[in-house]
């Protein structure tokens, strides 16, 4: 029983959180939210050069061959001061694509970062809805997935249909997801140069998270080889991901808070010592405790404990979302009328709880899913 | 227990319909095909308006007639606001100078006050704004730091610096609260001062909210002049002056119905044209809740109109109706923009601005906290915290704070 | 524009708060959960006395011809001492029944009170559900109503089915509800003592709510010829005087928490005087507000604006339960330890709030409604 | 990070499982066909168990072995409640003695204390209960009102009333915490005491709950004497003493787990049976919001004994998993009885007990508020509330307070 970091996990994070220090992410999160797009760095180079690419490759094919806790330090990180770098897309992608024989040669170039992926979002069944979904465009109502008829001997199919707001997608060079080839749900990789595949890029709110519609008409995919539950470990996957990214956020919202808190006075008293405040801030620590804790298990849970990870992943999910939720809500609340001005940092922060918790299935799908695992569970 | 108009209120709403139905031509349009677009012209026009209105007797309706006002109570204003909304036209421009300031300078100005700022007020010639809140006294309003210093010809200077003002980039006067002498405990020694905004020393500086929109103001005074006439309600008095500001500010709100825009069924509507949501338990659920309370605002409303009309003056309890309409209303954007998913969010929809301008709204007019301490203490009857700054000079106070940080 | 009482409603209120503190109503309750069922006081010949049976009967038939609001001031009365008044169960069957000329000559007798009825809660359909239904014994999913064939030429009819939870059934003379006859609804009327009819009276956690299970074998009904909105209006009539009932309730737990807060003291304050405490009872302030504003419309509704009538009691029902659910739980906070036993008051609040917000529909299904009518609305 | 044994705990889990595999017919039946019933018999049952354990090396792991423990770490104590959860048996009757007050003896009490205790209370042969809460001291533990007097002779007497006490109406001795200076500030002037419950002036009351059980007892003292020897930790040390006591009672429930019955896989167990409610999305929601915190506990724990492991005392925010815990199965509560109705109220039901037990508990071991300002202060760092009650002598203080009343 040790669920502390390891040596190699410490200097991980903390390398990460040097190297993004040197990005003044905030002001170019601003700046890119006031129309100047050009604001927000590349971060993909310095991401090559930290080895993030190729954490979840082996290292026969040129990756760390390290896991997802590893992953997940890495993404808090990147949420600790909304750093946009595109691994939330990337990494589930090559998370599937590490699973398909077919596609090994592919690997390298993704490890090293020369090659980018995207992860299609792809909802596996639950155990109340047998299909699996993409994110919709827009409503509550889930969409199906592409769909392709029988592939040939090379496994190559052409494509129909759509994913919404998938993460990361504009200028990766390949698409990674779920697709209905021939009445069954199949990993499929698309090139996003090729005849068919148009990626929309589209933003909302938050311009640190770079999203694309993708469209697919009669677009020229493979089909890999990966088994069906590589392809919901990838979704499971991404919520781990996005939880941890959130945890980094609440983190910062919940030290800023605490720093403002401690200065500012009113009625004769730092604010920090009346008990609204108090007792907020402490919600802030009781929830952010509460999602760390559920980052360990899932980090553990993906090899240790392969068939809970759906139920660890997706709860960690839900709580991190959640908490990101209230701590961005909080920080603007302790900061008073300054915290809801554009000049300040407590808006950047609401804006990505605003938008992350309607991703990717959504905080509330993920709630939805740990339901699900349960009842499952009580019934067996 | 009724909702019907008397017979007098009947010819006052008949009377008020028939001006406007007349008159509603004249109305500048904000919205839809031939919206006007600058805004310049959108504030000339309002103004005009504003004016239009007031001659009509469907401004200041409360206010006495020798000022122009017609006189009459609360329940006349409150069916002027709803045959202005049924007409669908603008109200008047300067809600915080006619609805709050000017009902103060009533109470508090001199008789030379009166006659030069009411007139041009009530008729939107001279829009005003209220310089009361300052960055380090926010809800704690008695710790303005903005200094008045009496010159020996009686002639005032201020310096210092207020913040959150609406309207102060087109206003021509401010309604100031500095304080006079840092040596008297902080609710003492402060006055208030009437502030032309043209003055040399003012600066007006927009400050942009999480929209991306200047909501507000910044207003900076450096060395500004005034003369001796400045002063409204006595040197030394300004905390009971502004007491009365806030108690007009309650009864804006107290009779706000369900207020701000933030109505049920607008937020139904959201939900409804998606046919899954409009099906989904959860959905139903939330919804029910958040608009159950929404409702509830507007009969508060009429209650506290009743009790206007008894002659009883609402308290601090009116200002729960802003908790729950604010609450409500950003409960209500979080499951709209669950629905949606981040089209909700995008930069063209109705609901993009109202959940990024309503978290800057729950701490605006003093914060939830502060009111819910309020409320707690004057309606309850709870005893209140030990407060440390009682009875200690200011000047003192904020060296120890100084010390503490 | 008056939302005020009127000095008859003022007398009316202050009368039955006089008559019910004659009454050791709380000291009652707690006896009767301790086994003794006989230690509630009968309260119907008071409520006789005080000529409540009779609120909603016109005067032509020996009642009071007053209104709904009337009947929550009273309703709101009971709640405040946790009264045991059969008269949820009795006002909305005569509200039937004063919409059924076929059965006006049975009214006197039930506005004198020397009959006694019950409402049998049949819900009228919403907008996602087309169905009527009963409350269900156990479980999510509602009942069907009972049901019965073509009746004969006096409208007499034999039903079969069965309705669960009906406040006041045990001891009434007469059951009013609706039925589906000849696959239509309708307004029924069955005598408790007819063959077929069994009622069952059940206890859950709270003594002073009387229930039964109301199932019915072939058992005689008389068909009503009220018309069907005096029907769905009987469904919303109930859960206005549960709202009302709810909020007495509030407003005695709120009283009792205030005034324990100002005189309890803890690190050498009253703890009143600490923000944690003192924003918690402004919250059941707020909803206390809301629930009373609510009420108003609720009352004035009813005749006033017959079509807001539905949005208007479930708005209240809505915000009271919910009210009554913080209050309780706040009433029990404050007290601290003595709070949560036996001997305090508290529980028997909190007893009453946790079964009510179950009983006809629930305040979740008042909720539920309240949407339907706005999203109605809004599609209109 | 991961969560296997290494070899050494690997062997101890063996251990301990081969132990209760050879024993586990000697353990009472607490529930299902043959269980005990009558209250004193599965008290005598359960105190011969203890004793059991206590001898195979599964109870007062950690203690030192001199005193008949394993002198084993956080660990070896988790993995043996393992392994009695994981044989079906009944765990030890005396988790507070042997979990709190014994710690609390080890590190403060005299060799006599030791010896003469220690022993008994780990073999359940005296059972112990915990004095410290009163009526008018809850959350605010120094302000206790028991007074000890010394007499000429060195004995004490003892006049209060404690309340709140688990295990009272069976134990032995109590360890208590009374007032030997009023002239001190509250927090000095309090001393450790060891009292047999069986001493003349003890006497035990049950307390009944809002569920109709006396889950706890109250203890009045009446000038009951005790020797010089019953003091534990020197006289005026009382509050350091306590403070160790509530150290041993944050590990005890850092370590929890899921804690208290109220795991998830129960509560989804109380839904699935619905199919209708398994499918409604609003009740699926509400679960997997209470699931996802009350499985993080479980992390948490584990968090906590990986700190425990390294020498790390674990901080006030331990208590931050009860907050989680009680507040989750509150919400548990609610929505089972949603979905089943009055029925989850009824007597015989599972959760009738669960739902009127929580609200009770929320106030049990100090109020979630002071929780979290203690939280805030320790951990977060924020400013301390202003006190009131500092440096000021308790009689003076209790004066105060009367006449603010």
């Amino acid at each position: 029983m040790n669920l502390a970091l390891s040596d190699e996990q410490e200097f991980l994070r903390e390398a990460a959180r040097g190297t993004l220090s040197r990005v003044k992410t905030l002001e170019a999160a601003r700046e890119a939210l006031d129309g100047d797009s050009s604001a927000l760095p590349d971060l993909w180079p310095t991401a090559r050069e930290a080895g993030w690419p190729g954490l979840l490759i082996d290292e026969a094919h040129g990756g760390a061959g390290l896991d997802a806790f590893d992953a997940m330090l890495v993404l808090g990180e990147c949420g600790r001061v909304l750093a946009s770098v595109p691994l939330l897309g990337h990494l589930p992608a090559t998370a599937i694509l590490a699973d398909a024989p077919r596609v090994a040669d592919y690997l390298p170039a993704l490890a090293s970062g020369e090659r980018r992926a995207a992860y299609l979002p792809s909802q596996p069944p639950t155990d109340v809805d047998q299909r699996w979904t993409a994110d919709p465009a827009s409503g509550l109502e889930r969409s199906p997935l592409p769909t392709g008829a029988r592939p040939d001997a090379n496994g190559e199919v052409k494509l129909s249909g759509s994913y919404a707001f998938v993460p990361d997608a504009p200028g990766a060079d390949a698409l990674v997801g779920v697709a209905v080839i021939d009445g069954e749900p199949a990993g499929v990789v698309i090139m996003a140069d090729a005849d068919g595949v148009q990626v929309e890029p589209v933003r909302r709110y938050d311009a640190t998270c770079s999203l694309a519609h993708v469209t697919l008409k009669d677009a020229a995919a493979t089909v890999l080889d990966a088994p069906v539950e590589s392809l919901a470990g990838a979704w499971h996957l991404a919520q781990a991901l996005i939880a941890a990214q959130s945890i980094g956020s609440v983190e910062t919202a919940l030290e800023m808070s605490v720093a403002y808190a401690k200065e500012r006075h009113t009625f004769g008293r730092p604010i920090g010592s009346y008990q609204a405040v108090k007792h907020s801030l402490t919600e802030v620590l009781r929830q952010l405790e509460n999602g760390k804790s559920l980052l360990y298990y899932a980090g553990w849970a993906r090899n240790g404990a392969p068939g809970e990870f759906p139920l660890a992943a997706n709860s960690a999910r839900s709580v991190a979302g959640r908490a990101l939720d209230y701590a961005a809500r909080t920080m603007i609340s302790v900061h008073g009328g300054i915290g809801a001005t554009w000049e300040h940092d407590a808006p950047l922060y609401f804006r990505r709880a605003q938008l992350s918790r309607r991703l990717l299935g959504g905080t509330s799908g993920a709630s939805d899913r740990v339901a699900g695992e349960l009842l499952a569970q009580a019934a067996a | 227990m009724d909702l019907d108009d008397t017979p007098e209120q009947v010819t006052h709403r008949a009377q008020a319909r028939a001006w406007l139905e007349q008159n509603k031509d004249q109305a500048p349009v904000l919205s839809g095909p031939g919206a006007l677009q600058d805004e310049d012209e959108i504030i000339a026009a309002r103004r005009a308006w504003q004016g239009r209105l007031a001659e009509g007797g469907l401004a200041g309706v409360t206010w006495p007639k020798e000022y122009g006002g017609q006189g009459l109570g609360p329940i006349e204003q409150v069916i002027c606001s709803q045959e202005i909304a049924r007409a669908g036209v603008p109200g008047i421009l300067d809600a915080i100078g006619v609805g709050m300031l000017g009902p103060t300078i009533i109470a508090h100005g001199t008789d030379e006050q009166k006659s030069r700022y009411l007139g041009p007020m009530l008729h939107g010639d001279e829009v005003w704004c209220q310089l009361f809140s300052e960055p380090a006294a926010g809800s704690d309003l008695a710790a303005v730091q903005t200094r008045a210093r009496q010159g020996e010809d009686g002639g005032w200077r201020l310096t210092g610096q207020k913040v959150w003002t609406t309207n102060a980039q087109f206003a021509a006067y401010g309604l100031l609260l500095a304080r006079t002498d840092p040596d008297q405990p902080k609710h003492k020694g402060l006055t208030m001062f009437i502030v032309p905004m043209d003055a040399p020393g003012v600066t007006v500086r927009g400050l942009r909210q999480i929209s991306g929109e200047a909501e507000f103001n910044e207003v900076f005074l450096d060395d500004v002049e005034l003369d001796e006439g400045a002063v409204v309600g006595g040197v030394g008095n300004g905390w009971g002056t502004a007491l009365t500001t806030l108690m007009f500010e309650r009864v804006t709100i107290g009779l706000g119905g369900e207020g701000l825009g933030y109505n049920s069924v607008r937020f139904a509507r959201g939900i409804a044209a998606d046919e899954h949501a409009r099906r989904d338990p959860e959905v139903r659920k939330q919804l029910g809740d958040i608009v159950s309370e929404l409702l509830a605002v507007r009969f508060t409303g009429y209650r506290t109109l009743t009790a206007l009309q008894r002659g009883q003056i609402p308290g601090p309890e009116a200002g729960l109706a802003k908790v729950t309409i604010v609450n409500g209303a950003i409960k209500a954007g979080d499951l709209i923009a669950d629905v949606l998913g981040p089209d909700a969010l995008d930069q063209g929809s109705e609901w993009a601005y109202m959940i990024s301008f309503l978290p800057g709204l729950k701490s605006a007019g003093g914060t939830e906290e502060i009111l819910r301490n309020t409320i707690g203490e004057r309606v309850l009857g709870l005893p209140p915290e030990p407060r440390l700054d009682k009875g200690i000079p200011f000047s003192e106070l904020r060296s120890k704070e100084g010390a503490a940080t």
